[in-house]
């Protein structure tokens, strides 16, 4: 039986057990919901529940298991003479596996019986040509020890298989035996599928904090790395950033940090005002029709290709600047400039700050408005005092959402900011951020273990721990604030 | 896993796309994967072990490093075979409509090197169009993308170029002379005294690629770009070459060693692989074949510069010699 | 209960502050206010009666264009205040607030402090000076309503965590701080125990001496006690307009009368 | 009291048709607010408009082909040398011979009626189909070995720069600096258009074929990746967007609230901001390396995309769910419901207008992610279609950003063309996904 | 008024339904209930009465623990609901609630239909079988709110649509639709007329047949009217609790006195 399948029965067994179960539970209750603790619906539920989860997670595991445990079975049945020279086990598993699959092919076209099979041998047949015949191709001939180890492979999976079906259906069938069993009026249905459902609740959160676990197990061995390689000192607190080819680099992560600070500091001077002036004109202002048409037009921006914007700010936008600024004001004459990237960027930004907003606006209670228009304030005077304060914490969540995405960018900093490592007060100059240097290095062709390329790393967890200060210090800005108000 | 893949250098990447295509038409087996990601990256990847979630293949514009293969050796990818298919030529070119320039790496560095020797001192650069840098230049304000310091070009460039024109302008050797320390150290630092390039905006890194130099190009008209023979070699209308020490780049010239400014290409194959993903073998001896890299293969006509050497890399290939120390 | 109050009053003759002609009020398709023409008069308290539902809300937020608010609601008719159409083109709806004050039938305070809460007025129009100013009409105001001694340690604390009634008093210290012409409270004292309803009423008194107050309540009592002249609604019509005295001793419509006399708060 | 009454400032009574000065200050500067708005809205529409027509000005050639439509004998003394028929020994003729065979027939046909210019190589005129198309006509053959010997009608893609040509890339003058193509072709090109050999068509290829090398950017297409970005985002919707909301549901109306909980609070506030190419990072490391996954396959760039989409939706989620008035709670479990019924009853559905609007940025954003998938091996050339899932999410695939990422460095100015209409794909994709959102979030919307 | 009705009412002795021990609330700091003991009972309409801001609603909602959703209100002491001790660990505050029913002071209707509003607690709670049980759960708690003939043609328009005293009722109505066995009222009537006020103080006397009704009112004659026994709160202290009658006629305590004295509502 194949994994679908049986998922699909354990899942039919589970939609049959919501059904007998509602059922069950009205007629012990005589058919009277009232007498009922919960909603039959509930009872149902539980059986589902019990049926399908236990069940499943054991397929899950067991999946997850069996070809480890098999795995390590066959591979102490290859001998070291089945090991070619330079190659390792775990390559001859590849074959064997292939060849496992080979021979179920065979089987299931039914040029070959099983016994056929087990009395095959690879040293007299020739196996390779009839695992082509069947579409499986190996890339040598196949050795006696691997052809055998691929029949035990092939034995213990089925064997496993078998198992796992016996093993999950048994489990779901206790699973809605025990269930139906527990239906009683006053069995607490409903506390039991709503704790399940806050159990799921708890995951799905949790699944925040494993990604930061993986996050910084991924970048933390090779940090350590690089900071055996360069000195620490030096990176934290050099402010040039100067890496060579061939070694004997500057990597100072300071001009970096300020590039990446400028930049989004000026992708959101740009965003923030632009984008909560849009949503307060969409929320407040805007006809019904135009809000509609306006919104998600606005939101495109945020899907276009980041290249788009990139090649905007490289060929458009840094020339006009250039040309009517920067040369006219003696600021230097270089197209590309942090005044670019962050001016491009912050149109991809809009969005982030208008529709968010304009939802967390759009929420707040008409009374409100009523109470302020009442008192004679204008429209402006009761965005400005009574409704941007009632949705500002929306409204701060949206900004640093966008912050975020100004700190995370790349494609628009290397081609409208460039690539150059500078600490200058001139937004005429160009710069470059700390991700683009991740990327940059990190895809270059330099030597992986050189100090050039592994410095990704240290700058990829100096940013993670940069931004989570930032992300503190906003925290406890805007419960300072809110503590005023709620 | 039924499919090659290999992984690797964004200067290879076109060649290599190129084969897999081919191969991919004229054998039973499924088409090649070809990953960009850079040369470093491929590498490690090659060398993260053996196994069906490897790569087969890491393609490189530049030599293997030691540090690589001790990876390698650590992780059991114990023999790889190195396999140069040709050369890749680099180029200097301005818009189409820019001044002529016939170069030499002295002018490179007199124009972006950040100290010159002046007069048998050591000045910092201060030149700021090209005919303050050779009279016979045009007066146009100097201004340089060259490949920013992640690129394999880079080194190229340092080498070839910018340490060839130190040298060629006497830097050099005042650097050495200011130098302390013992022979090594001193040549050392000279060297790195010679890479040092102006930061005030006239020679400006481009980390992305030859098309972002060339936009850089469209939006500054009067830059000078660096850019590989094939890149140029399909943008002849937009783009105007110079000649560097008198040489203009060709396939022809580079193959004869005329054109000074030239990088080898390679790719690197794990050996435990081959036998064991189908088609391997196939395709390398595809590859490094006359009908692909040789001198009238489709990769010459994109612009690679045919390796002289190709049947001993044919020989070599077909026999699977892994590679021996590094030199 | 005083009714004897309703006597101590002389009729004199008022301005008309605000003359409603053939007003119409629509929800969509549904008519809530039919045809109501009524004056009212300045430096008199006017109370508006009737069953929930009949349209008192409705026909009290035409006063001062609260109505533009609602999307699916149109007015027709004329309304003049002074004797300037308050719906005429020229006329800025937010000057009109100014002079029209409201207060709410739910307790609708800002989300801000207490003081800011009432300060909102006066600071938009530009009523006080300096500071010190601004924190005098606070307190007066506050005081006004009842809510002074209440509140007055606790100015920043947060208007919404106030109880129901202290949030009712709130917004009359809002709506009173801004010193309008007319101000229209919608049942401004239903959630208020009978001391803070008193002052309230009070208040209502007071204000009389200088401008027009329009109330809604439930209470007849109330009617009787703050009026001058009382207004009886009926499913969206005027029924009855008249002298608060004989419209509760001797009305002249039989729905009035069934209304009155039925009559239990 | 009653003296405070007279403390109240007495105001003349200003017509309310003459705008007092105040007011007009006022409503000035309401005027202006409100300009301020339809500026940021017309500013966001108008970068809208530019960023558009760009692309859409530049994109849209690459729905059209040139294509030739030539007489091709197919000789069966080169393709079935030994006439046995025998696919094997078909299969071994390759396609440079079948190149010679396409352009001999061209010549023929150009020599026959007349249009060949005197001095015209052959090779030139076999430069100006497609490299594409001997592969085309051997796939014919191959599926079709009957065909061998007789003379099929054939259409081949023209050349690139043939094709630019018709479409305004390549003039006559660039053509005699272009070492790729020259003035005579290009001649040559005009007059079979005019003899009706060579027409510009609409070309399903640029969206149901693969990439194709940069010797051929007239043949590259989007199947690959339309089909690798498919896969993505339906593996991103199904997770994130329901791990998002219960993530969201259960930090903002079950947590405690504790250091704990503002750990996690800060900490997705973080994952935020981490750079995109992180996340590939961990991937390679989690799911490749760790987990075992297949490099380059469109499971892991979904995995990959998830996780990086996720406190892209948490956020405006919670700051949605939050904005929810308490009084509304109040009332639904005053009546007894529990909790979570207040919450997927109530709650959830004033939260869901928020809610779709981050899930329309997050999944527009993942759409158009291409860092995280350099490291996971997705951008990458990839011919072969994957299957259908699931198996298929664990082949290798390409996406569309990769595409046009991978597009807009290559050599030929072709490419630019199709990395523009890549971007319009793209963006019909993105459109596609978000209408239906769109849609919902309309419905959702009320004020109370 | 016919204060009579006081003397008609034998007083049975009851069951205690709702026993409060030693109550304490505090909102962050500030302590809005202090040691309240009562003990309210069975088939009993009891009335809370005290000046705003004396903590009604907050030992109200202690009752039936929507004190649980406010992060700052923290409950001390005992509340014992038949014998059992509603804030023991193991009770379901959902299924408290749902015996313990509770109309707001501010009326909050969800932004859904009319109908729905009644509906959602019968279909929650599984009230009712199929559609045809629900509708005349809709129908006759709507008419129990004295609701019914202004909304019947428009069930499905949405309950926020309502004019102020509608919405009370529908709020009333959906409380009274999941039938609790004890309904706490915050005042329910502040926004109605005086007709739809004897209505649901007839509603009130008529569930009073089987279970207890706790209201908060500022009305005394409602009070008197409705209610078997009355507890006055000032200050968050409880400061009388008793027969009806005798807190009327015969208050013990001074505060009580003055309060009731000062009767004018
Ligand atoms: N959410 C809250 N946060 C802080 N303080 C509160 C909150 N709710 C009420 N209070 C305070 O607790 C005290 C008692 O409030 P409560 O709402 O119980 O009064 P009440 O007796 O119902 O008054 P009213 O008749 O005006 O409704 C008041 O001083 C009030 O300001
Ligand atoms: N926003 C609205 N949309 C649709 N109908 C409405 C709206 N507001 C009020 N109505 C309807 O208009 C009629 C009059 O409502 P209004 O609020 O004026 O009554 P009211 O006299 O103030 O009643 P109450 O004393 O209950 O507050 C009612 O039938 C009501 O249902
Ligand atoms: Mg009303
Ligand atoms: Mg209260």
């Amino acid at each position: 039986m194949s994994i679908g399948l049986l998922s699909l029965i354990v899942i039919a067994l589970a939609a049959a057990g919501f059904l007998i179960g509602r059922q069950l539970a009205l007629s012990k209750a005589g058919g009277d919901i009232r007498r009922l603790h919960s909603l039959p619906g509930y009872y149902g539920q539980t059986v589902f529940l019990f049926t399908a989860v236990p069940a499943l997670l054991l397929m899950l595991l067991w999946l997850l298991v069996q070809p480890l445990l098999i795995e390590t079975r066959v591979t102490s049945m290859i001998s070291a003479a089945d090991i070619p020279d330079g190659s390792s086990a775990n390559l001859v598993m590849t074959d064997v596996r292939r060849v496992a699959e080979g021979i179920d092919l065979i089987l299931a076209r039914g040029q070959l019986g099983e016994t056929d099979i087990a009395a095959m041998r690879a040293d007299l047949a020739d196996v390779r040509s009839r695992l082509a015949e069947v579409g499986v191709a190996v890339g040598t001939n196949v050795k006696p020890g691997v052809f055998e180890a691929a029949k035990a492979y092939r034995d213990l999976s089925h064997g496993g298989h078998l198992a796992l079906t016996v093993a999950v259906l048994a489990l779901a069938l206790a699973g809605f035996g025990y269930a139906l069993s527990r239906i009683r009026p006053e069995f607490r249905a409903r506390n039991v599928s709503e704790g399940f459902v806050r159990v799921l609740l708890i995951a799905a959160s949790l699944v925040a904090i494993l990604t930061t676990v993986g996050i910084v197990l991924s970048l933390v061995f090779e940090t350590i790395h690089f900071f055996r390689l360069y000195p620490a000192s030096k990176f934290f607190l050099s402010t040039t950033w100067n890496p060579k080819f061939g070694g004997g680099s500057d990597l100072g992560i300071w001009p970096l940090i300020w590039g990446t600070l400028y930049i989004s500091v000026i992708a959101l001077v740009v965003a923030v005002p632009v984008g909560i002036f849009a949503a307060i004109f969409l929320a407040e202002y805007a006809s019904k029709k135009v809000r509609a048409m306006t919104k998600p037009l606005l939101e495109v921006l945020a899907g276009i290709p980041t290249i788009v914007y990139g090649l905007f700010a490289l060929i458009t936008v840094g020339p006009v600047l250039r040309d009517w600024f920067a040369q006219p004001l003696g600021l230097g004459t270089s197209s590309s400039s942090v005044m670019t990237a962050g001016l491009v960027m912050g149109i991809m930004l809009i969005p982030f700050v208008s529709s968010l907003s304009d939802d967390i606006i759009n929420a707040v209670p008409q009374s409100l408005r009523d109470g302020s228009y009442g008192l004679g304030a204008t429209q402006s005077e009761t965005v400005r005092q009574v409704i941007l304060p009632a949705a500002l914490p929306g409204i701060v969540g949206a900004i640093l959402l966008a912050a975020s995405r100004a700190i995370g960018e790349t494609m628009i900093v290397v081609l409208g900011a460039g690539a150059a490592a500078k600490m200058s007060l001139n937004p005429f100059e160009a710069m470059t951020t700390v991700t683009v240097k991740i990327v940059s290095q990190l895809t270059g062709d330099t030597e992986f273990a050189s100090p050039e390329t592994l410095v990704s790393f240290a700058l990829g967890l100096t940013l993670f721990v940069f931004t989570l200060g930032l992300n503190i210090l906003a925290l406890v800005i805007v419960r300072k604030y809110r503590e005023q108000y709620e | 896993r039924d499919q090659i893949q290999s992984a690797g250098s964004s200067t290879v990447l076109p060649y290599a796309t190129i084969v897999a295509e081919a191969f991919g038409e004229n054998f039973s087996f499924p088409t090649p994967v070809v990953e960009s990601g850079g040369s470093g990256a491929g590498r490690k990847k090659l060398c993260e072990g053996v196994g069906e979630n490897t790569i087969d293949i890491a393609n490189s514009s530049s030599r293997i490093k030691q540090s690589d293969i001790d990876t390698c050796k650590a992780n059991g990818v114990n023999e790889i075979m190195e396999v140069r298919f040709g050369y890749d030529g680099i180029v200097f070119a301005s818009d189409i409509n820019g001044k002529e320039f016939a170069f030499t790496p002295a002018d490179i560095y007199g124009a972006i090197g950040a100290n010159v020797a002046k007069d048998g001192k050591v000045v910092a650069n201060t030149a700021k169009t090209w005919a303050d840098v050779k009279a016979d230049f045009p007066a146009q304000d100097i201004l340089m993308f060259i490949p920013g310091t992640k690129h394999g070009t880079r080194e190229v460039f340092d080498t070839k170029v910018i340490e060839a024109g130190c040298k060629a302008t006497g830097a050099y050797d005042l650097f050495l002379a200011a130098a302390e320390g013992d022979d090594k150290a001193k040549e050392k630092a000279a060297v790195a005294q010679c890479n040092t390039l102006r930061t005030d905006g006239t020679s400006v890194d481009i980390d992305g690629d030859y098309t972002e130099t060339l936009s850089r190009i469209d939006a500054n008209k009067n830059a000078i770009g660096v850019f590989g023979l094939s890149f140029y070699q399909n943008n002849t209308d937009k783009l105007r070459v110079a000649t560097m020490d008198g040489v203009m780049p060709s396939v022809e010239t580079i193959a004869k060693g005329e054109y000074p400014v030239s990088r080898p290409l390679y790719f690197y194959v794990k050996k435990a692989h081959i036998g064991v993903v189908p088609g391997l073998q196939e395709y390398i001896d595809f590859f490094v074949s006359d009908d692909m890299a040789g001198p009238n293969g489709p990769l010459a006509a994109y612009g690679l510069v045919p390796d002289p050497e190709l049947a001993k890399t044919q020989e070599m290939v077909k026999n699977d010699v892994a590679m021996g120390p590094l030199n | 209960m005083n009714d004897m109050r309703l006597t101590e009053r002389a009729v004199e003759t008022k301005d008309i502050k605000i003359a409603a002609h053939d007003v119409q009020v629509y929800y969509g398709a549904s008519h809530a206010i039919k045809d109501v023409h009524i004056d009212i008069l300045d430096k008199t308290v006017t109370a508006f009666i009737g069953p929930s539902g009949c349209g008192k809300s409705t026909f009290l937020r035409c006063l001062n264009r609260m109505n533009d608010t609602i999307d699916i609601c149109r007015v027709e008719g004329e309304i003049l205040l002074d004797g300037e159409d308050i719906y005429d083109k020229k006329v800025d709806p937010v000057q009109l607030r100014a002079r029209v004050g409201m207060v709410f039938q739910k307790p609708n305070p800002f989300p801000k402090s207490i003081y800011d809460n009432v300060a909102y007025g006066p600071k938009i129009h530009g009523l006080v000076k300096n500071k010190a100013e601004l924190d005098a009409v606070v307190e007066s105001s506050l005081r006004k309503a009842a809510l002074w001694n209440e509140v007055k340690d606790r100015l920043d604390a947060p208007g919404t965590g106030l109880s129901g009634g202290q949030q009712q008093r709130l917004c009359i210290a809002r709506a009173v701080a801004t010193s309008p012409e007319v101000l229209l409270m919608d049942e401004p004292c239903s959630a208020l125990d009978p001391i803070a309803t008193a002052q309230v009423e009070e208040l209502i008194d007071e204000l009389r001496e200088n401008f027009s107050v329009v109330i809604v309540t439930h209470s007849m009592q109330q009617a009787a006690r703050v009026s001058q002249r009382t207004a009886f609604f009926h499913l969206g019509n005027l029924v009855e307009y008249g002298e608060t005295g004989q419209i509760f001793t001797n009305p002249k419509d039989p729905r009035t009368e069934s209304y009155i006399t039925g009559r239990i708060g | 009291m009653t003296a405070e009454a007279t403390n109240m400032p007495a105001k003349a009574r200003p017509s309310l048709y003459a705008i007092d000065p105040r007011t007009k200050r006022r409503n000035a500067a309401e005027k202006r607010f409100r300009l301020y708005g339809v500026a940021a809205v017309g500013f966001g529409l108008l970068a809208l408009v530019v960023l558009l027509s760009s692309v859409l000005g530049s994109g849209l050639g690459a729905f059209r082909q040139s294509v030739l439509t030539m007489q091709v004998p197919l000789d069966a003394a080169v393709l079935d040398k030994e006439g046995t028929r025998d696919p094997a020994a078909i299969a071994k003729v390759t396609t440079i011979a079948y190149g010679k065979l396409l352009q001999d027939a061209l010549t023929a046909e150009l020599t026959e009626k007349a249009l060949l210019p005197a001095g015209m190589k052959p090779k030139d005129v076999g430069g100006m189909i497609s490299k594409e198309a001997p592969a085309q006509l051997r796939n014919l053959v191959l599926a079709n070995p009957d065909l061998i010997g007789t003379t099929v009608s054939f259409d081949a893609l023209a050349n690139g720069r043939i094709d630019g040509f018709f479409k305004g890339r390549v003039t006559m003058e660039s053509a005699k600096l272009d070492s790729n193509v020259s003035p005579e072709q290009l001649e040559l090109a005009q007059a079979m258009r005019d003899a009706g050999l060579l027409a510009l068509k609409f070309n399903p290829g640029f969206i149901f074929a693969p990439d194709a090398s940069e010797l051929r950017p007239e043949a590259a297409g989007l199947g690959v990746a339309i089909l690798g970005s498919a896969y993505m985002m339906l593996i991103v919707l199904v997770l994130s967007l329901p791990i998002g909301v219960a993530a969201s549901i259960y930090l903002e109306e079950f947590a405690p609230k504790n250091r704990f909980t503002d750990l996690i609070e800060v900490n997705i506030a973080n994952l935020a901001a981490v750079p995109s190419i992180v996340f590939g990072i961990l991937g390679l490391a989690a799911f490749i390396n760790f987990g075992g996954l297949p490099q380059s396959s469109s499971v892991v760039g979904g995995l990959v995309l998830t996780l990086m989409t996720l406190p892209r939706i948490i956020i405006p989620a919670r700051a949605a769910l939050k904005s929810v008035p308490p009084s509304i709670k109040d009332a639904a479990l005053g009546v007894g419901a529990s909790k979570t019924q207040t919450i997927f009853h109530h709650v959830l559905p004033l939260a869901m207008p928020g809610i779709l609007t981050g899930a329309i940025i997050g999944l527009a954003q993942a759409l158009g992610e291409t860092a995280p998938l350099l490291l996971i091996g997705m951008v990458a050339f990839v011919r072969d279609y994957p299957a259908a899932p699931p198996e298929g999410f664990f082949d290798p695939a390409s996406a569309i950003p990769v595409q046009i990422y991978s597009w807009t460095q290559r050599a030929d100015p072709a490419f630019t063309e199709r990395a523009s209409g890549a971007i319009i794909v793209l963006l019909v994709f993105l459109l596609v996904m978000n209408s239906l959102a769109v849609v919902l979030r309309r419905k959702f919307e009320r004020r109370w």
